[in-house]
């Protein structure tokens, strides 16, 4: 049996807290930085502790896919739902994100600048960028419904060979 | 990333420090060690809950357990520290008078 | 448009953190102990603080409630999903829970005993009161599906009249 | 229960403290603050990030601006302490050279 967590909200910025955590949880069941076994439970369950790169990748990029659905989609005025169904499986996480605002082509925004100093530090478009980087692989599927797929893999546990 | 308890003996007095939330995923682990608390027969137990931020009713029967077990083995046990929701939940089961609280 | 929150995960332990997370959050939309404001943000949205009276019996309440599912629905073996739909509303919050797991009658639950002493604290059953306490209603339909409601009011603002 | 950010502002010298999580619901209202602290043309700013545990493309934005501002009015600007989330966004964004975190 696939276990799949599915999360609904108002399509605003004031339940992006609880797809947030909600997100940040699960990711934290794929790398097992929250406790998987009862019996040795290591970490302060109410502290959202997102430091594992794995839990930092996944919640970054799903912030800001989420920032941009209630923000560029349903333009700040809600009106629909933001559906999100979580897939975590023991090395990778799987989040598909629904929405039914104004679609966009992704293939008009805009690139950051190759080179970075400090004229051409970008005030805004690092979203996308963001979440592209930090994932495996990131699909969008104009509708609507408006479907983003992100995906994020687990790496292999690194195995120590020989003597250090 | 610190452990939701941990265990400091000094002498004859048996110091519980417990952390962040008790409940059904960490209170198993906590109940073994009030296992071994209780088979030493310590004179004396203190149970710090300052630090404790959420308990639910599995929690409660562990520290339950540890209270009945080291009075039942002529210990003294305080319990200190209790606070909001933790607080809330020995006053609602009146337990408060009872621990002392 | 009444905004409702739905999460659905596996009916095992392992997605109690992600449930009670949730419901924090969303009883924090209703106590006002979450930034309302994006002008004026009040508190470190990572903390998982239920400090707030209200947020304090929502949490603990439910908290009881995902236990019982798991534990004595399902048996501890999963093998169906709990369902939570929560409507925040500016004066109070409802959560249904809706489980596929094995009915009880609420009926036999005993009762805490009245006067408790060190002879009669209770080493277990002592979920249900709890949760019944905190709450304002809390209503269980057998089923399957089974249905639980729980309802907890935010009091009315205290006004203070003349001089202190 | 803290605010995400205080402001220190010592003879001409800017200190800017952010906590917690700098998002798209709590960046509003530090660009707000970001404003007030450029029109006042300080010698110096200090950030210190090493109470901030999570960002976001709006927390930067912020960040960009008040670098940028404080640049522009001809003063000092140094950022530090970045750790964790943060300092893993401002890596990705080659930020971190720039701001020599
Ligand atoms: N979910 C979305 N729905 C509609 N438009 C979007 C969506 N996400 C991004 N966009 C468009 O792509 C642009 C770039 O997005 P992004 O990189 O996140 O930067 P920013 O949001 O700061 O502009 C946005 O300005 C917007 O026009
Ligand atoms: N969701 C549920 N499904 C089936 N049985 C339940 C459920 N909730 C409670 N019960 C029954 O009611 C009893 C009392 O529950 P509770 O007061 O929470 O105490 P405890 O779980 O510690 O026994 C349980 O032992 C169980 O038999």
């Amino acid at each position: 049996m696939v276990a799949m967590i599915r999360l609904s909200v108002p399509g605003t910025l004031r339940y992006r807290p609880i797809a947030v955590r909600t997100v940040a949880e699960a990711a934290r069941l794929v790398s097992g930085s929250s406790p998987r076994d009862p019996k040795n439970p290591t970490i302060d369950p109410l502290a959202l502790d997102i430091r594992h790169p794995f839990d930092t990748a996944v919640v970054s990029a799903f912030m800001e896919i989420f920032n941009n659905i209630a923000i560029h989609a349903y333009q700040r005025k809600g009106g629909g739902t933001i559906d999100i169904e979580i897939t975590p499986s023991p090395d990778e996480i799987v989040i598909e994100v629904k929405d039914n605002g104004r679609p966009f082509d992704m293939g008009n925004v805009v690139a950051l600048p190759d080179e970075l100093d400090e004229e051409s530090l970008p005030e805004g478009g690092m979203g996308i960028h963001i979440a592209k980087t930090m994932l495996d692989e990131m699909t969008y599927a104009p509708g609507p419904p408006n479907l983003w797929r992100l995906c994020k893999r687990l790496p292999a546990p690194q195995v120590a060979v020989g003597r250090s | 990333m610190a452990a939701p308890f941990d265990v400091q003996r000094t002498g004859d007095e048996t110091k519980l420090m417990v952390r962040g939330s008790l409940d059904i995923n960490s209170a198993p682990a906590l109940a073994d060690e009030i296992d071994k608390i209780i088979a030493t027969k310590p004179a004396k137990v203190t149970v710090d809950l300052s630090a404790l931020d959420l308990i639910d009713s599995s929690g409660v029967a562990a520290l339950v357990k540890l209270y009945k077990g080291a009075r039942g083995g002529g210990g003294a046990i305080t319990i200190t520290g209790a606070r909001d929701q933790p607080l809330a939940i020995f006053k609602l089961l009146r337990m408060d008078k009872v621990f002392n609280l």
